[in-house]
Protein backbone atom coordinates (compact mmCIF):
# COMPACT_ATOMS: atom_id res chain seq x y z
CA UNK A 1 0.00 0.00 0.00
CA UNK A 2 1.49 3.23 -1.13
CA UNK A 3 0.00 6.38 0.48
CA UNK A 4 1.92 9.64 0.43
CA UNK A 5 1.15 13.75 1.07
CA UNK A 6 3.77 15.24 -0.83
CA UNK A 7 4.74 18.41 -3.01
CA UNK A 8 6.13 16.77 -6.08
CA UNK A 9 4.28 16.28 -8.55
CA UNK A 10 1.74 12.91 -8.87
CA UNK A 11 -0.09 11.54 -11.32
CA UNK A 12 -1.91 8.10 -12.39
CA UNK A 13 1.08 7.23 -14.60
CA UNK A 14 3.05 6.71 -11.71
CA UNK A 15 0.36 5.62 -9.06
CA UNK A 16 -1.08 3.08 -11.34
CA UNK A 17 2.19 1.06 -11.70
CA UNK A 18 2.28 0.01 -8.07
CA UNK A 19 -1.21 -1.59 -8.23
CA UNK A 20 -0.64 -3.95 -10.80
CA UNK A 21 -0.88 -7.49 -10.09
CA UNK A 22 -1.38 -10.68 -12.23
CA UNK A 23 -3.97 -11.97 -10.03
CA UNK A 24 -6.43 -8.65 -9.89
CA UNK A 25 -8.28 -8.05 -13.01
CA UNK A 26 -9.41 -4.96 -12.39
CA UNK A 27 -8.09 -1.27 -12.27
CA UNK A 28 -9.50 1.33 -11.13
CA UNK A 29 -7.96 5.00 -11.06
CA UNK A 30 -8.73 8.71 -10.22
CA UNK A 31 -7.58 11.51 -10.56
CA UNK A 32 -8.26 14.84 -9.03
CA UNK A 33 -7.33 18.02 -11.45
CA UNK A 34 -6.72 21.59 -10.30
CA UNK A 35 -9.34 23.39 -12.38
CA UNK A 36 -9.11 26.86 -14.54
CA UNK A 37 -12.68 27.59 -13.40
CA UNK A 38 -14.51 27.32 -9.96
CA UNK A 39 -18.53 27.66 -9.96
CA UNK A 40 -18.12 29.85 -12.98
CA UNK A 41 -15.30 32.24 -11.88
CA UNK A 42 -11.64 31.74 -13.64
CA UNK A 43 -9.27 30.32 -11.42
CA UNK A 44 -5.89 32.33 -11.80
CA UNK A 45 -3.81 29.88 -9.26
CA UNK A 46 -4.18 27.43 -6.78
CA UNK A 47 -1.97 26.48 -3.77
CA UNK A 48 -3.11 23.52 -1.31
CA UNK A 49 -1.80 23.38 2.38
CA UNK A 50 -1.32 20.34 4.53
CA UNK A 51 -1.45 20.20 8.16
CA UNK A 52 1.41 17.92 9.70
CA UNK A 53 -0.78 14.77 10.44
CA UNK A 54 -2.40 14.70 6.79
CA UNK A 55 0.27 12.13 5.92
CA UNK A 56 -1.12 9.83 8.77
CA UNK A 57 -4.64 10.66 8.66
CA UNK A 58 -4.27 9.30 4.64
CA UNK A 59 -2.48 6.50 5.64
CA UNK A 60 -5.87 5.64 8.06
CA UNK A 61 -8.00 6.03 5.59
CA UNK A 62 -6.28 3.88 2.81
CA UNK A 63 -5.94 1.18 5.67
CA UNK A 64 -9.76 1.21 6.26
CA UNK A 65 -10.69 1.03 2.69
CA UNK A 66 -8.13 -1.95 2.10
CA UNK A 67 -9.69 -3.69 5.03
CA UNK A 68 -13.55 -2.79 3.78
CA UNK A 69 -13.28 -3.83 0.38
CA UNK A 70 -11.73 -7.38 -1.83
CA UNK A 71 -8.81 -5.41 -3.21
CA UNK A 72 -5.32 -6.09 -4.18
CA UNK A 73 -3.27 -3.23 -3.98
CA UNK A 74 -4.31 0.60 -3.24
CA UNK A 75 -1.93 3.06 -3.69
CA UNK A 76 -3.46 7.02 -3.01
CA UNK A 77 -1.76 10.48 -2.86
CA UNK A 78 -1.89 13.96 -2.13
CA UNK A 79 -0.13 16.87 -3.34
CA UNK A 80 0.23 20.18 -1.51
CA UNK A 81 1.84 23.37 -2.21
CA UNK A 82 1.17 25.41 -5.40
CA UNK A 83 -0.51 23.23 -8.47
CA UNK A 84 -0.95 24.28 -12.27
CA UNK A 85 -3.71 23.98 -13.74
CA UNK A 86 -4.32 21.05 -15.36
CA UNK A 87 -2.48 18.83 -12.80
CA UNK A 88 -3.32 16.51 -10.32
CA UNK A 89 -3.80 17.33 -6.63
CA UNK A 90 -5.29 13.67 -5.72
CA UNK A 91 -4.97 10.42 -7.31
CA UNK A 92 -5.74 7.06 -6.25
CA UNK A 93 -5.35 3.66 -7.66
CA UNK A 94 -6.68 0.51 -6.65
CA UNK A 95 -6.69 -2.98 -7.86
CA UNK A 96 -8.86 -5.91 -7.85
CA UNK A 97 -10.20 -9.44 -8.92
CA UNK A 98 -13.20 -7.89 -9.78
CA UNK A 99 -14.66 -4.39 -11.18
CA UNK A 100 -17.04 -3.90 -8.20
CA UNK A 101 -14.36 -4.02 -5.49
CA UNK A 102 -11.96 -1.64 -7.53
CA UNK A 103 -15.41 0.80 -8.12
CA UNK A 104 -16.39 0.53 -4.76
CA UNK A 105 -12.70 0.98 -3.26
CA UNK A 106 -11.56 4.09 -5.03
CA UNK A 107 -14.63 5.58 -5.08
CA UNK A 108 -15.04 5.70 -1.27
CA UNK A 109 -11.58 6.02 -1.08
CA UNK A 110 -11.35 9.45 -2.42
CA UNK A 111 -14.60 10.39 -0.44
CA UNK A 112 -12.66 9.45 2.72
CA UNK A 113 -9.80 11.27 1.94
CA UNK A 114 -11.62 14.54 0.77
CA UNK A 115 -13.60 14.41 4.50
CA UNK A 116 -10.75 13.15 6.35
CA UNK A 117 -7.45 14.75 5.04
CA UNK A 118 -6.65 18.16 6.77
CA UNK A 119 -5.38 19.70 3.83
CA UNK A 120 -6.85 23.31 2.57
CA UNK A 121 -7.25 25.06 -1.05
CA UNK A 122 -6.43 28.39 -2.04
CA UNK A 123 -7.79 29.86 -4.94
CA UNK A 124 -6.73 32.85 -6.72
CA UNK A 125 -8.75 34.47 -9.05
CA UNK A 126 -8.19 35.68 -12.25
CA UNK A 127 -10.09 39.00 -11.17
CA UNK A 128 -7.51 39.03 -8.31
CA UNK A 129 -9.75 38.06 -5.47
CA UNK A 130 -8.71 34.66 -3.45
CA UNK A 131 -10.14 32.56 -1.13
CA UNK A 132 -10.06 29.52 1.06
CA UNK A 133 -12.43 27.34 0.19
CA UNK A 134 -15.43 25.87 2.81
CA UNK A 135 -14.07 28.93 4.43
CA UNK A 136 -16.13 31.85 2.27
CA UNK B 1 -1.73 28.30 31.74
CA UNK B 2 0.70 29.21 28.29
CA UNK B 3 -1.04 27.50 25.31
CA UNK B 4 0.75 27.48 22.05
CA UNK B 5 -1.94 28.00 19.08
CA UNK B 6 -0.89 27.13 15.62
CA UNK B 7 -2.95 29.06 13.18
CA UNK B 8 -3.14 27.00 9.81
CA UNK B 9 -4.89 28.12 6.46
CA UNK B 10 -7.91 30.64 6.45
CA UNK B 11 -7.42 30.88 10.17
CA UNK B 12 -3.67 31.91 9.44
CA UNK B 13 -4.69 34.30 7.03
CA UNK B 14 -7.01 36.08 9.01
CA UNK B 15 -5.18 36.77 12.09
CA UNK B 16 -2.04 37.62 9.83
CA UNK B 17 0.52 35.33 12.12
CA UNK B 18 0.75 30.95 11.81
CA UNK B 19 1.50 30.58 15.50
CA UNK B 20 0.60 32.93 18.52
CA UNK B 21 0.80 32.45 22.37
CA UNK B 22 -2.45 32.44 24.97
CA UNK B 23 -3.06 32.64 28.39
CA UNK B 24 -6.02 30.73 29.32
CA UNK B 25 -7.11 27.50 30.93
CA UNK B 26 -10.40 25.89 28.69
CA UNK B 27 -10.57 25.57 25.21
CA UNK B 28 -13.18 28.21 25.18
CA UNK B 29 -11.20 30.38 26.78
CA UNK B 30 -8.40 30.05 24.26
CA UNK B 31 -11.12 31.17 21.62
CA UNK B 32 -12.35 34.23 23.30
CA UNK B 33 -8.59 35.34 23.82
CA UNK B 34 -7.96 34.93 20.00
CA UNK B 35 -11.00 36.52 18.86
CA UNK B 36 -9.66 39.60 21.47
CA UNK B 37 -6.30 39.73 19.35
CA UNK B 38 -7.15 39.12 16.51
CA UNK B 39 -10.93 40.53 15.49
CA UNK B 40 -10.77 39.02 12.35
CA UNK B 41 -10.75 35.83 13.55
CA UNK B 42 -14.32 35.82 14.78
CA UNK B 43 -15.62 34.99 11.11
CA UNK B 44 -13.24 31.87 11.08
CA UNK B 45 -13.31 30.19 14.34
CA UNK B 46 -17.08 29.19 14.18
CA UNK B 47 -16.47 27.35 11.48
CA UNK B 48 -12.81 25.54 12.96
CA UNK B 49 -12.19 22.41 14.38
CA UNK B 50 -9.44 21.88 17.21
CA UNK B 51 -6.65 19.59 17.91
CA UNK B 52 -4.88 20.02 21.85
CA UNK B 53 -1.85 17.95 21.94
CA UNK B 54 -2.31 16.55 18.32
CA UNK B 55 -6.07 14.81 19.14
CA UNK B 56 -9.24 16.14 18.68
CA UNK B 57 -11.07 18.87 20.94
CA UNK B 58 -13.71 20.32 20.37
CA UNK B 59 -15.74 20.90 23.76
CA UNK B 60 -15.29 24.84 24.95
CA UNK B 61 -15.30 23.32 28.43
CA UNK B 62 -12.23 21.38 28.38
CA UNK B 63 -9.43 22.17 30.28
CA UNK B 64 -6.17 22.52 28.26
CA UNK B 65 -2.48 21.85 30.52
CA UNK B 66 0.20 24.52 30.72
CA UNK B 67 2.47 23.93 27.94
CA UNK B 68 -0.43 22.43 25.31
CA UNK B 69 -0.53 23.18 21.86
CA UNK B 70 -3.73 24.15 20.40
CA UNK B 71 -3.89 23.70 16.21
CA UNK B 72 -6.78 26.02 14.67
CA UNK B 73 -8.15 23.42 11.74
CA UNK B 74 -10.82 25.27 9.22
CA UNK B 75 -12.67 23.27 7.13
CA UNK B 76 -10.93 20.96 4.79
CA UNK B 77 -10.73 21.40 0.80
CA UNK B 78 -8.51 18.48 0.18
CA UNK B 79 -8.94 16.64 -3.27
CA UNK C 1 -15.48 10.77 -28.09
CA UNK C 2 -12.94 7.85 -28.75
CA UNK C 3 -14.21 4.49 -29.37
CA UNK C 4 -12.27 1.23 -30.78
CA UNK C 5 -12.12 -2.56 -31.19
CA UNK C 6 -8.71 -2.78 -32.25
CA UNK C 7 -6.23 -6.13 -32.22
CA UNK C 8 -3.07 -3.27 -31.13
CA UNK C 9 -2.61 -3.03 -27.39
CA UNK C 10 -4.53 -0.73 -25.08
CA UNK C 11 -3.10 1.18 -22.18
CA UNK C 12 -5.10 3.69 -19.87
CA UNK C 13 -1.94 5.88 -20.71
CA UNK C 14 -2.81 6.11 -24.10
CA UNK C 15 -6.91 6.73 -23.24
CA UNK C 16 -6.50 8.65 -20.78
CA UNK C 17 -4.85 11.35 -22.60
CA UNK C 18 -7.32 11.60 -25.06
CA UNK C 19 -9.91 12.40 -21.76
CA UNK C 20 -8.06 15.40 -20.83
CA UNK C 21 -9.49 18.74 -20.47
CA UNK C 22 -9.01 21.70 -17.98
CA UNK C 23 -12.18 22.31 -17.33
CA UNK C 24 -13.05 18.79 -15.83
CA UNK C 25 -11.80 17.89 -12.41
CA UNK C 26 -12.50 14.27 -12.36
CA UNK C 27 -10.30 11.36 -14.56
CA UNK C 28 -11.85 8.16 -13.72
CA UNK C 29 -10.57 5.20 -15.75
CA UNK C 30 -11.08 1.54 -15.53
CA UNK C 31 -8.48 -1.53 -16.82
CA UNK C 32 -10.04 -5.00 -17.12
CA UNK C 33 -6.75 -6.56 -16.98
CA UNK C 34 -5.79 -10.70 -18.67
CA UNK C 35 -5.47 -12.56 -15.23
CA UNK C 36 -3.56 -15.66 -14.83
CA UNK C 37 -6.42 -17.49 -13.00
CA UNK C 38 -10.21 -17.59 -13.59
CA UNK C 39 -11.88 -19.29 -11.10
CA UNK C 40 -8.91 -21.11 -8.70
CA UNK C 41 -7.62 -22.76 -12.36
CA UNK C 42 -4.27 -21.43 -13.95
CA UNK C 43 -4.75 -19.60 -17.41
CA UNK C 44 -1.95 -19.96 -20.15
CA UNK C 45 -3.21 -17.74 -22.70
CA UNK C 46 -5.97 -16.16 -23.92
CA UNK C 47 -7.88 -15.32 -27.07
CA UNK C 48 -11.15 -12.60 -27.83
CA UNK C 49 -12.85 -12.84 -30.77
CA UNK C 50 -15.02 -9.85 -32.35
CA UNK C 51 -17.63 -9.86 -34.13
CA UNK C 52 -17.80 -7.39 -37.03
CA UNK C 53 -20.70 -5.51 -35.73
CA UNK C 54 -18.16 -4.93 -32.33
CA UNK C 55 -17.32 -1.65 -33.32
CA UNK C 56 -20.62 0.20 -33.73
CA UNK C 57 -21.77 -2.06 -30.36
CA UNK C 58 -19.34 -0.18 -28.88
CA UNK C 59 -20.09 3.36 -30.34
CA UNK C 60 -23.89 2.89 -29.64
CA UNK C 61 -22.62 1.98 -25.62
CA UNK C 62 -20.61 5.13 -25.30
CA UNK C 63 -23.04 7.20 -27.02
CA UNK C 64 -25.34 6.50 -24.16
CA UNK C 65 -23.31 6.37 -21.49
CA UNK C 66 -22.35 10.13 -22.47
CA UNK C 67 -25.64 11.37 -22.89
CA UNK C 68 -27.26 9.73 -19.88
CA UNK C 69 -24.37 11.41 -17.59
CA UNK C 70 -22.40 14.37 -17.09
CA UNK C 71 -19.30 13.45 -18.71
CA UNK C 72 -16.58 16.01 -20.63
CA UNK C 73 -14.98 13.70 -22.47
CA UNK C 74 -15.43 9.48 -22.71
CA UNK C 75 -12.80 6.80 -24.15
CA UNK C 76 -13.05 3.78 -24.28
CA UNK C 77 -11.36 0.38 -26.35
CA UNK C 78 -11.68 -3.29 -26.65
CA UNK C 79 -9.01 -5.30 -27.91
CA UNK C 80 -9.20 -8.84 -29.38
CA UNK C 81 -6.56 -10.98 -30.52
CA UNK C 82 -4.12 -13.28 -28.58
CA UNK C 83 -3.65 -10.98 -25.29
CA UNK C 84 -0.68 -11.70 -22.73
CA UNK C 85 -1.37 -12.09 -19.09
CA UNK C 86 -1.07 -8.80 -17.92
CA UNK C 87 -2.38 -6.71 -20.53
CA UNK C 88 -5.89 -4.56 -20.73
CA UNK C 89 -8.56 -6.28 -22.53
CA UNK C 90 -11.05 -3.19 -21.67
CA UNK C 91 -9.72 0.33 -20.91
CA UNK C 92 -12.55 3.08 -20.34
CA UNK C 93 -11.50 6.64 -19.27
CA UNK C 94 -13.95 9.26 -18.24
CA UNK C 95 -13.30 12.80 -17.28
CA UNK C 96 -16.13 15.32 -16.28
CA UNK C 97 -16.50 18.50 -14.13
CA UNK C 98 -17.46 16.32 -10.86
CA UNK C 99 -15.97 12.81 -9.44
CA UNK C 100 -19.39 11.32 -8.88
CA UNK C 101 -20.37 11.36 -12.51
CA UNK C 102 -17.17 10.48 -13.83
CA UNK C 103 -17.21 7.24 -11.15
CA UNK C 104 -20.75 6.69 -11.89
CA UNK C 105 -20.10 6.87 -15.73
CA UNK C 106 -17.12 4.62 -16.04
CA UNK C 107 -18.60 2.01 -14.32
CA UNK C 108 -21.59 1.83 -16.00
CA UNK C 109 -20.28 2.22 -19.22
CA UNK C 110 -18.24 -0.75 -18.37
CA UNK C 111 -20.78 -2.67 -17.11
CA UNK C 112 -22.65 -2.22 -20.49
CA UNK C 113 -19.89 -2.90 -22.62
CA UNK C 114 -19.73 -6.23 -20.78
CA UNK C 115 -23.39 -6.79 -21.31
CA UNK C 116 -23.64 -5.42 -24.71
CA UNK C 117 -20.22 -6.14 -26.82
CA UNK C 118 -20.77 -9.00 -29.11
CA UNK C 119 -16.89 -10.44 -28.11
CA UNK C 120 -15.82 -13.94 -26.92
CA UNK C 121 -13.18 -15.26 -24.96
CA UNK C 122 -11.16 -18.13 -25.31
CA UNK C 123 -9.52 -19.36 -22.62
CA UNK C 124 -6.77 -22.39 -22.44
CA UNK C 125 -5.53 -23.32 -18.78
CA UNK C 126 -1.73 -24.77 -17.65
CA UNK C 127 -3.16 -28.13 -18.40
CA UNK C 128 -4.33 -28.21 -21.77
CA UNK C 129 -7.84 -27.79 -21.50
CA UNK C 130 -9.56 -24.64 -22.84
CA UNK C 131 -13.41 -22.97 -22.83
CA UNK C 132 -14.91 -20.98 -24.37
CA UNK C 133 -15.96 -18.07 -21.78
CA UNK C 134 -20.08 -18.16 -20.21
CA UNK C 135 -20.52 -21.63 -22.76
CA UNK C 136 -19.04 -24.08 -21.04
CA UNK D 1 -34.57 -20.58 -49.41
CA UNK D 2 -31.23 -20.80 -49.10
CA UNK D 3 -29.16 -19.35 -46.20
CA UNK D 4 -25.30 -18.15 -45.09
CA UNK D 5 -24.91 -18.98 -41.67
CA UNK D 6 -21.71 -17.46 -39.82
CA UNK D 7 -20.81 -19.45 -36.68
CA UNK D 8 -18.80 -17.66 -34.04
CA UNK D 9 -16.52 -18.76 -31.06
CA UNK D 10 -18.48 -21.27 -28.97
CA UNK D 11 -20.93 -22.35 -32.17
CA UNK D 12 -17.65 -22.08 -35.12
CA UNK D 13 -15.36 -24.79 -32.38
CA UNK D 14 -18.57 -26.79 -32.12
CA UNK D 15 -19.42 -27.08 -36.19
CA UNK D 16 -15.68 -27.19 -37.03
CA UNK D 17 -16.45 -24.44 -39.75
CA UNK D 18 -17.41 -20.91 -39.67
CA UNK D 19 -19.40 -20.74 -42.54
CA UNK D 20 -22.47 -23.01 -43.83
CA UNK D 21 -25.56 -22.98 -45.76
CA UNK D 22 -28.72 -24.29 -45.05
CA UNK D 23 -31.78 -24.72 -47.05
CA UNK D 24 -35.18 -23.80 -44.58
CA UNK D 25 -37.41 -21.03 -44.60
CA UNK D 26 -37.91 -20.05 -40.61
CA UNK D 27 -34.92 -19.67 -38.30
CA UNK D 28 -36.49 -22.38 -36.14
CA UNK D 29 -36.02 -24.62 -39.29
CA UNK D 30 -32.64 -22.89 -39.73
CA UNK D 31 -31.32 -24.05 -36.79
CA UNK D 32 -33.03 -27.69 -36.68
CA UNK D 33 -31.15 -28.04 -39.78
CA UNK D 34 -27.70 -26.78 -38.34
CA UNK D 35 -28.24 -29.57 -35.78
CA UNK D 36 -29.10 -32.06 -38.01
CA UNK D 37 -25.41 -31.33 -40.18
CA UNK D 38 -23.58 -30.77 -36.82
CA UNK D 39 -24.72 -32.63 -34.02
CA UNK D 40 -22.19 -30.73 -31.96
CA UNK D 41 -24.21 -27.25 -32.37
CA UNK D 42 -27.25 -28.79 -30.07
CA UNK D 43 -25.11 -28.20 -26.86
CA UNK D 44 -24.33 -24.56 -27.66
CA UNK D 45 -27.64 -23.42 -30.08
CA UNK D 46 -29.89 -22.95 -26.89
CA UNK D 47 -27.65 -20.17 -25.44
CA UNK D 48 -26.93 -18.64 -28.76
CA UNK D 49 -28.84 -15.16 -29.76
CA UNK D 50 -28.94 -14.66 -33.69
CA UNK D 51 -28.69 -11.99 -36.54
CA UNK D 52 -30.44 -12.15 -39.10
CA UNK D 53 -29.09 -9.67 -41.84
CA UNK D 54 -27.63 -8.26 -39.02
CA UNK D 55 -30.51 -6.87 -37.22
CA UNK D 56 -31.03 -9.23 -33.89
CA UNK D 57 -33.91 -11.88 -34.34
CA UNK D 58 -35.15 -14.34 -31.78
CA UNK D 59 -38.44 -15.72 -32.59
CA UNK D 60 -37.84 -19.09 -34.21
CA UNK D 61 -41.25 -19.00 -36.28
CA UNK D 62 -39.44 -15.96 -37.97
CA UNK D 63 -39.19 -16.28 -41.81
CA UNK D 64 -35.77 -15.61 -43.19
CA UNK D 65 -35.69 -14.66 -47.37
CA UNK D 66 -33.82 -16.25 -49.81
CA UNK D 67 -29.75 -15.33 -49.82
CA UNK D 68 -30.24 -13.72 -46.30
CA UNK D 69 -27.12 -14.59 -43.56
CA UNK D 70 -28.12 -15.69 -40.30
CA UNK D 71 -24.94 -14.64 -37.16
CA UNK D 72 -25.21 -17.32 -34.70
CA UNK D 73 -23.70 -15.64 -31.75
CA UNK D 74 -23.12 -17.63 -28.27
CA UNK D 75 -23.07 -15.51 -25.17
CA UNK D 76 -20.48 -12.87 -25.30
CA UNK D 77 -17.79 -12.41 -22.65
CA UNK D 78 -15.93 -9.39 -23.14
CA UNK D 79 -14.44 -7.09 -20.80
Amino acid sequence: MHVSVTTDPISVAQLSALVQSQVAGAVVTFSGDVRDNDHGRSVASLEYEAHPSAQGILENVAAQIADKFDVELLAVAHRHGPIAIGESALVACVSAKHRGAAFAACSELVDEVKNQIPIWKHQVFADGTEEWVNCA
Amino acid sequence: MAVTVRLFAAARSAAGVSETNVEASSLGDILQQLEADFPKLAEVLPKCSYLVNETACNDKAALVSDGSTLDVLPPFAGG
